[in-house]
C-alpha cells in the first residue's frame, strides 16, 4: 500500500464496508465522548487522511504495550486503523533489522518531517546512556533526535509516560519519561501497565481526525479515557457504599463480588477507562476477575504503598513508632516531671510564713 | 513535583508516623507531668474509699443530674451526639479498622458503612450547632478563647474532609484523601497542646474528684 | 514582710499538685459550671462562671508546670499574672464562691474547682487581696481566739446561765471525758440554746463530755481567708486541747467549714494524723439515736425541711444522718428539691458572710435558696449550721418568707424525754 | 395557788396555757428584760402581742416587724461582736417568740420567750460583769405565778 493512497481507500481494498467504517467512527465519536453528530465528520476526516507516518521507538520496556496493542488472533477494528497507519519503523513488527532498520526510520523522517507522529514506549536512562541503546545511540540521543521533526508524541505506557517500572524505587537506570526530557512538542500520555489497546487507536483516530491532541489531564493523559477513576466507574461501587468488602481472595465476599477495598484496591486513586471499556474488547477488567487494581495508570504505582495494602492503611510502620514515642515521651515526662516536682517542693521549702500581720498589702 | 501516588504514600507513612509521635510524646509529657506532681497523702481519718469513689466517679460523671440536664439541655445533648458520633464514624469505618488493625494488631467488626455516613452527617451538624452555641451563648462566649475556636476546627475537618472524600465531592480523589489524612495529622499533631488533651486527662480529673469525695464518703 | 505579688505567686506556684494540673488539662470551657452556681443563675453575669475564677492560677500552672507554658513564657507570649488582675479577681475567688462545690459534682470532666478556689486564695491571701472582713475575723481567731472576740468570760456567763437557770451541767476541762466539744463563736452570740440542747442530750443519754476553756473555738478563719498557716495554728489548739483533756472524739459543732477544718483539713493541715477521731454532732446524735440512747417524744407537726450545709454534707459527708434524726422528730418532713449532695448553697459560706462587700450580691443570690424552698412550701427550715441559720434567716426576711429557721440539735433537744425532776413532761 | 420553784415546773405550767395566754405571758417576759433592748420597734410589737383581743393580721405584721429587727441586730458572722448589742437582739427574738403562732416553735412561744429573755439578761451580765442579774428564771417564775393568780 502506497503512501499516498487515503485511509478510506485502504480500509475499502481490506472489505470494510462503508457502513462497518461509519459504525467505526460512531464508536469512536462515543468513545472519546464527542457528540454523536461527530460520527459523519469523523468518517469524512479519515476518508480523506493520508496515510500517516508513525515511528515508533522502544526504549526501557517489555513490550508489553506493543503486545497489548497488537494482538494478532483477531483483527479488531483497532487493529484495521493500525495496519492502515504508515507504520514505517517498530523493531518487533518491521521486517528489516540491524542498519536497514535504521535507514528506514531515517528515510522516514526526512520524508514526511514535522508530521510524523512518534510513538515512544519505555522509559529512557539517563544515569548511563550504555543501558539501552539502539544501534549504539542511546536512547536519549535517539529520542531527542527523532522528537525534533515530530508533529505530535504519543507516550505509550506508563514507562513511557511517568517512568513506569525502570523508575521505581532506587531506579538504578534514572530512568525518566519523555515528558521529562521533551518539553516543546506536545506529548499525549497514554499511561498503564499496559494501556487499553482502544485508548491508544483512539489517540491516534483524535490526532488524524482534528490534527489536534485531546484535551489532556494534569498528567498529560487524554480526559476522554482518563478523566474518571476507576472507583467512580466501578460496578462492585454499590458494595462499596454499604460497607460489603471481601476480606479474602476466596472467602464468601469474593466469591459473591464484593468491593476488593480491603484487599487493596487501587481503583479510588487510579484514572483509567478500565472499568468502563473493560479488556479483551470487554470481556473483562481486573477487579471483574476479582483481582484488586493496581493503580497501574498512576505514576510511581510500583512504590504506591503496597499492591495489597489498602489505601487506609499506613505506609510505614506505626505500631513500631508509637512503641518509641511512648518510650521517649515517658522519659521526658518522668523528666519534666520531675522538674516541676522539684520546683513545687523547692517553692514549699522556700515558704514564707504568712501571719495575721502580713495580710495587709505593703504600704 | 510530588505526584499524587506520593503524596499520599508520603501522608500515610513519615508523615503519619510524624504526627503519631508527636501526639504520643505530647500526651505521654503531658499526663506524666501532672501525675509526677502527685498528691499529698490524706491524714484525716477516712470514712469511705478514694478508690471506689475514683473508680465510680470516672463512669457514674458520664451521666447528667437531671437538674443540669435541665439547666444546661442544649449542651449536654450536643456533646453527647458529636462525641458519639466522632468514635463511631473514627472507630467502626471499615477502611479506620484497617488502619487501627495495621497500626495496633487488633480489629473489630465494622458498621455498614451508610450507618458511618449517616452518623458524620449527624456529627458535623451538631459541631456547626455547637459552634454556634460557642458564638452565643453568654457564659460559651465569655469562656472562648482562640484555643476553643481552633480544636473546633480541627475537630470538624477530618469529618467533613472524610465526608468529601467518601462522595468525591469537587477535586479529584486522591487529593480529598490526601486533605482528609492532613486533617487528621493536624489533629492529632496539635492535640497535645490544647484541651484536647480532655480525653486522657479527664479519666484523672474524675478520679481525683471522686476520689477526694469517696474519702469522705460522697458519692461525687 | 508585707504581702505582695512576690509572695502570691509563691504560693500559686505551691499550691499546685496533681489534681489542679489535671483538672486545668482538662477543662474545655463548656460552661456547665456556671449552670450549677448560683451566683451565675441569679445574676446571669457570665464572670461568675466558676472556672473563670481559677484564671490566675491557671495561668501560674501554664505558665510554671507546663513545658508548653514555659517554653511560651521563655518567648514572652505568655500574660504574667498582674496585681492589678489579683485585685479584679478577689471578688471573684471571695464574694462570689462559697467553695460550695456544686460546680465540682456537675463538671462533665469532673474537676473539683472548690479543690481549686481553696488553693487560689492561699495566693490571693498572700498577695494582699484577702477582703477587709476576713482579715479582721482572722487577727481576732489568732490573738483573741475567736473571728468574733468571744473570749471565755462570755462563755462563762453563758455557761453559768444554763447551769443556774436550766439546771444542767456543763463539764468544763474534765480529763478523760469521751467526748470533747467545740462551740462556734455564731452558737456561742446567737444561738447559745445550742449548748443547752447538747447539755441536755448528753445528760439524758449520760454521755461523758466537756468543753476546753482553752480552745473551744470552732470556727477557723484560717481556711475560709486561705492562709493554711493561721489554718493549722487554730487546728493545733484543738489538737493540743485535746490530747491535754485525754478525750477519744471532738465534736465539731453546727458550723460548715468548722467541720471541715478539724475533720478533713485539720490532720493535713498540721501534718499529722489526729490521736482522737472527730465527728459532727449530728454523727453523735445518730449514733445515740442507733443505740436507743436518744429517748424522744412527739413530733413537730409543721412541715419542715432540711437545708444540707455545704461543707457538712456535699464537702463533708455527712448526709443520712440529719434525715434519721429529722424523722424521729418531725411528722411531715419533705425534702427540697436537690436536697442532700447536690443541695443549694445559703450564699453565706466560705467567709462570704464575714465579707461585708459581698452582702449585697449574697441576698440577690439568695432567690436561688427561695424557689427551692417554695418548691415544697415548708413551715418550718431546719439546718445544721449556725452560719447558714442566721443567713437563711436574713434571706428570708428579705424576700419576706416566714419561715422559721432552727438548728437540728435544738430541734431534737425540744422533744428529750424529761425523765426525774418533776415527773413526765 | 400554783407553786413554781424549778424549771420543769415552769414549763409544765407554760404548756398548759393555750395560745392567747402564751402570748400575754411571754409579753409580760419580754417587757421585763425590754429595756436591754435599744431597737425602739420592739417595744410597739411587744404591746400588740400583749394585748387579748388583737386582729390575726396584726399580730402576723407584728411578727414580721419582730423578726426584721432579729435580722438587723443579729452579730454578724466574722465581726467584732458587741454584748450589749446582742441582748437587744435577744430581747428581739423573745419578742418574735411570742407573737409566732403556738404550732410552729419546738417547746411552744411563751417558753422560747422566756429563754431569750434569760439569754439577754445573760449578754447583759457578760458585759457588766454583774453576776446578781443571773437570777432572771425565778423573776420569770414571779411573773408567771402572778399571771396564773390574776
Amino acid at each position: 500500500m502506497s503512501k499516498d493512497n487515503t485511509l478510506g481507500e485502504i480500509l475499502r481494498k481490506q472489505g470494510v464496508s462503508r457502513r462497518g467504517f461509519l459504525k467505526f467512527c460512531a464508536a469512536t465519536a462515543s468513545l472519546m465522548a464527542l457528540p454523536p453528530g461527530m460520527a459523519p465528520v469523523i468518517a469524512q476526516a479519515l476518508e480523506k487522511a493520508r496515510r500517516p507516518s508513525v515511528i515508533w521507538l522502544s526504549f526501557q520496556e517489555c513490550t508489553g504495550c506493543t503486545e497489548s496493542l497488537t494482538r494478532s488472533y483477531s483483527p479488531t477494528v483497532e487493529g484495521l486503523i493500525f495496519d492502515a497507519i504508515s507504520l514505517d519503523y517498530h523493531h518487533t513488527l518491521m521486517a528489516a533489522s540491524g542498519t536497514a532498520a535504521e535507514a528506514a526510520r531515517e528515510a522516514a523522517m526526512e520524508q514526511s518531517y514535522g508530521n510524523y507522529i512518534l510513538v515512544v514506549d519505555g522509559s529512557i536512562p539517563t544515569r548511563n546512556a550504555g543501558f539501552s541503546t539502539i544501534a549504539g545511540v542511546s536512547n536519549r540521543d535517539m529520542l531527542l533526535d527523532t522528537a525534533r521533526g515530530a508533529a505530535a508524541i504519543v507516550a505509550v505506557g506508563t514507562c513511557a509516560a511517568f517512568g513506569g517500572i525502570p523508575h521505581a524505587n532506587p531506579n538504578p537506570t534514572g530512568a525518566v519519561s519523555v515528558s521529562d526530557l521533551i518539553k516543546d512538542k506536545p506529548i499525549i500520555n497514554v499511561s498503564g501497565c499496559p494501556p487499553i489497546p482502544v485508548v491508544i487507536t483512539g489517540v491516534l483516530a483524535h490526532f488524524l481526525t482534528f490534527g489536534a491532541i485531546p484535551d489532556l489531564d494534569s498528567h498529560g493523559r487524554p480526559v476522554a479515557f482518563y478523566g474518571k477513576s476507576i472507583h467512580d466507574r466501578c460496578y462492585r461501587r454499590p458494595f462499596y457504599d454499604r460497607g460489603l468488602f471481601a476480606e479474602s481472595f476466596d472467602d464468601e465476599g469474593a466469591k459473591s463480588g464484593w468491593c476488593l477495598y480491603k484487599l487493596g484496591c487501587k481503583g479510588p486513586t487510579t484514572y483509567n477507562a478500565c472499568a468502563t471499556t473493560k479488556w479483551n474488547e470487554g470481556t473483562s477488567f481486573p477487579i471483574e476477575s476479582g483481582h484488586p487494581c493496581l493503580g497501574c495508570s498512576e505514576p510511581d504505582f510500583w512504590d504506591g504503598g503496597g499492591f495489597y495494602k489498602a489505601i487506609s492503611t499506613p505506609t510505614e510502620d506505626i505500631g513500631r513508632t508509637a512503641v518509641y514515642a511512648i518510650g521517649g515521651g515517658a522519659a521526658a515526662g518522668l523528666a519534666l516531671g520531675a522538674i516541676n516536682r522539684a520546683k513545687r517542693n523547692k517553692a514549699e521549702k522556700e515558704h514564707e510564713q504568712v501571719t495575721i500581720d502580713d495580710l495587709e498589702k505593703g504600704d | 513535583m510530588m505526584t499524587e501516588t506520593q503524596l499520599l504514600v508520603w501522608l500515610r507513612g513519615p508523615a503519619l508516623q510524624v504526627a503519631i509521635a508527636i501526639f504520643v510524646v505530647g500526651v505521654a509529657v503531658r499526663l506524666l507531668e501532672v501525675l509526677v506532681l502527685g498528691r499529698k497523702a490524706d491524714l484525716a481519718e477516712a470514712r469511705g474509699s478514694a478508690v471506689a469513689g475514683g473508680m465510680r466517679t470516672i463512669l457514674m460523671r458520664s451521666f447528667p443530674d437531671r437538674a443540669t440536664l435541665q439547666r444546661a439541655a442544649f449542651t449536654e445533648i450536643t456533646g453527647y451526639i458529636f462525641h458519639i458520633g466522632f468514635f463511631v464514624t473514627l472507630l467502626f469505618y471499615a477502611p479506620h479498622i484497617l488502619l487501627f488493625n495495621s497500626a495496633l494488631g487488633i480489629s473489630w467488626p465494622a458498621l455498614p458503612t451508610p450507618v458511618i455516613d449517616a452518623t458524620a452527617v449527624v456529627t458535623i451538624i451538631t459541631l456547626v450547632a455547637v459552634l454556634i452555641h460557642r458564638l452565643t451563648n453568654r457564659v460559651m462566649r465569655f469562656l472562648s478563647r482562640f484555643q476553643d475556636y481552633l480544636v473546633w476546627l480541627l475537630t470538624i475537618l477530618p469529618v467533613v474532609t472524610g465526608y468529601i472524600a467518601f462522595h468525591r465531592i469537587g477535586v479529584t480523589p486522591p487529593i480529598l484523601i490526601a486533605i482528609h489524612i492532613i486533617s487528621v495529622e493536624l489533629f492529632l499533631i496539635v492535640f497535645p497542646f490544647t484541651k484536647l488533651m480532655h480525653a486522657f486527662t479527664l479519666f484523672m480529673s474524675r478520679y481525683y474528684n471522686g476520689a477526694i469525695a469517696g474519702y469522705r464518703g460522697v458519692k461525687s | 514582710m508585707s504581702a505582695s505579688l512576690e509572695r502570691g505567686i509563691h504560693a500559686f506556684k505551691e499550691a499546685i499538685d496533681g489534681p489542679v494540673a489535671s483538672f486545668f488539662s482538662s477543662c474545655v470551657h463548656c460552661g456547665l459550671c456556671a449552670h450549677a452556681c448560683l451566683f451565675y443563675t441569679e445574676t446571669g453575669d457570665p464572670k461568675y462562671t466558676p472556672i473563670h475564677k481559677l484564671e490566675p492560677l491557671r495561668r501560674v500552672w501554664k505558665q510554671e508546670y507546663t513545658f508548653w507554658g514555659r517554653y511560651a513564657r521563655a518567648f514572652g507570649l505568655s500574660k504574667p499574672v498582674t496585681d492589678e488582675e489579683l485585685g479584679e479577681w478577689e471578688t471573684l475567688v471571695y464574694d462570689s464562691c462559697t467553695m460550695c462545690g456544686r460546680c465540682s459534682m456537675v463538671c462533665p470532666v469532673g474537676n473539683d474547682i472548690a479543690y481549686m478556689i481553696r488553693r487560689t486564695r492561699e495566693g490571693m491571701a498572700a498577695a494582699g487581696h484577702a477582703p477587709e472582713g476576713l482579715i479582721g475575723a482572722s487577727r481576732r481567731a489568732v490573738t483573741i481566739g475567736s473571728p468574733m472576740g468571744v473570749k471565755l468570760p462570755a462563755l462563762e456567763a453563758q455557761i453559768r446561765h444554763l447551769e443556774q437557770e436550766a439546771g444542767l451541767t456543763i463539764p468544763v476541762d474534765l480529763e478523760g471525758a469521751d467526748y470533747m466539744c467545740l462551740l462556734s463563736s455564731m452558737e456561742i452570740m446567737n444561738f447559745p440554746e445550742y449548748i443547752g440542747a447538747i447539755a441536755r442530750i448528753f445528760k439524758q443519754a449520760n454521755v461523758s463530755w466537756t468543753i476546753s476553756s482553752e480552745a473551744f473555738e470552732a470556727t477557723n478563719s484560717g481556711i475560709q481567708i486561705g492562709v493554711s498557716e493561721i489554718a493549722a495554728e487554730l487546728v493545733q489548739r484543738v489538737v493540743d486541747a485535746a490530747e491535754k483533756l485525754q478525750v477519744k472524739a471532738v465534736i465539731s459543732p453546727e458550723c460548715g467549714h468548722a467541720y471541715m477544718a478539724i475533720r478533713w483539713e485539720g490532720p493535713n493541715l498540721i501534718g499529722k494524723p489526729f490521736s482522737f477521731q472527730v465527728m459532727h454532732i449530728m454523727e453523735v446524735l445518730d449514733q445515740l439515736r442507733e443505740e436507743g440512747r436518744l429517748k424522744t417524744t412527739g413530733k413537730e407537726k409543721q412541715r419542715l425541711t432540711y437545708h444540707d450545709p455545704c461543707q457538712i454534707a456535699r464537702r463533708g459527708g455527712v448526709l443520712e444522718q440529719p434525715r434519721n434524726l429529722l424523722n424521729i422528730v418531725a411528722e411531715d418532713f419533705v425534702e427540697m428539691p436537690e436536697a442532700g449532695k447536690m443541695n443549694w448553697c445559703c450564699g453565706a459560706g466560705g467567709g462570704v458572710s464575714a465579707n461585708e462587700r459581698a452582702d449585697e450580691l449574697r441576698l440577690r443570690v439568695f432567690n436561688r435558696k427561695k424557689s427551692q424552698l417554695d418548691a415544697v412550701r415548708a413551715e418550718g427550715l431546719v439546718t445544721a449550721c449556725s452560719n447558714c441559720r442566721i443567713y437563711l434567716e436574713e434571706g428570708l426576711e428579705e424576700y419576706h418568707m416566714d419561715i422559721p429557721v432552727t438548728g437540728l440539735t435544738e430541734t431534737i433537744a425540744e422533744h428529750l424525754v424529761e425523765e426525774g425532776e418533776g415527773g413526765e413532761r | 395557788m400554783t407553786q413554781i420553784s424549778n424549771e420543769a415546773e415552769f414549763r409544765h405550767a407554760l404548756a398548759g396555757l393555750d395560745a392567747d395566754r402564751q402570748r400575754a405571758v411571754a409579753a409580760l417576759f419580754v417587757k421585763h428584760v425590754l429595756p436591754l433592748c435599744d431597737d425602739e420597734r420592739i417595744a410597739p410589737v411587744t404591746d400588740v402581742a400583749a394585748r387579748e383581743d388583737v386582729p390575726e393580721d396584726k399580730l402576723a405584721e407584728a411578727l414580721r416587724t419582730a423578726r426584721t429587727t432579729t435580722t438587723d441586730c443579729h452579730a454578724r458572722c466574722g465581726a467584732a461582736g458587741d454584748w450589749s448589742a446582742q441582748a437587744g437582739y435577744f430581747v428581739a427574738r423573745a419578742a418574735v417568740a411570742a407573737l409566732t403562732p403556738a404550732g410552729q416553735m419546738p417547746g411552744g412561744p411563751a417558753w422560747q420567750a422566756a429563754m431569750a429573755s434569760r439569754m439577754a439578761k445573760t449578754c447583759e451580765a457578760i458585759v457588766t460583769g454583774d453576776d446578781s442579774l443571773g437570777r432572771e428564771s425565778e423573776e420569770q417564775y414571779r411573773i408567771l405565778v402572778d399571771f396564773l393568780n390574776s
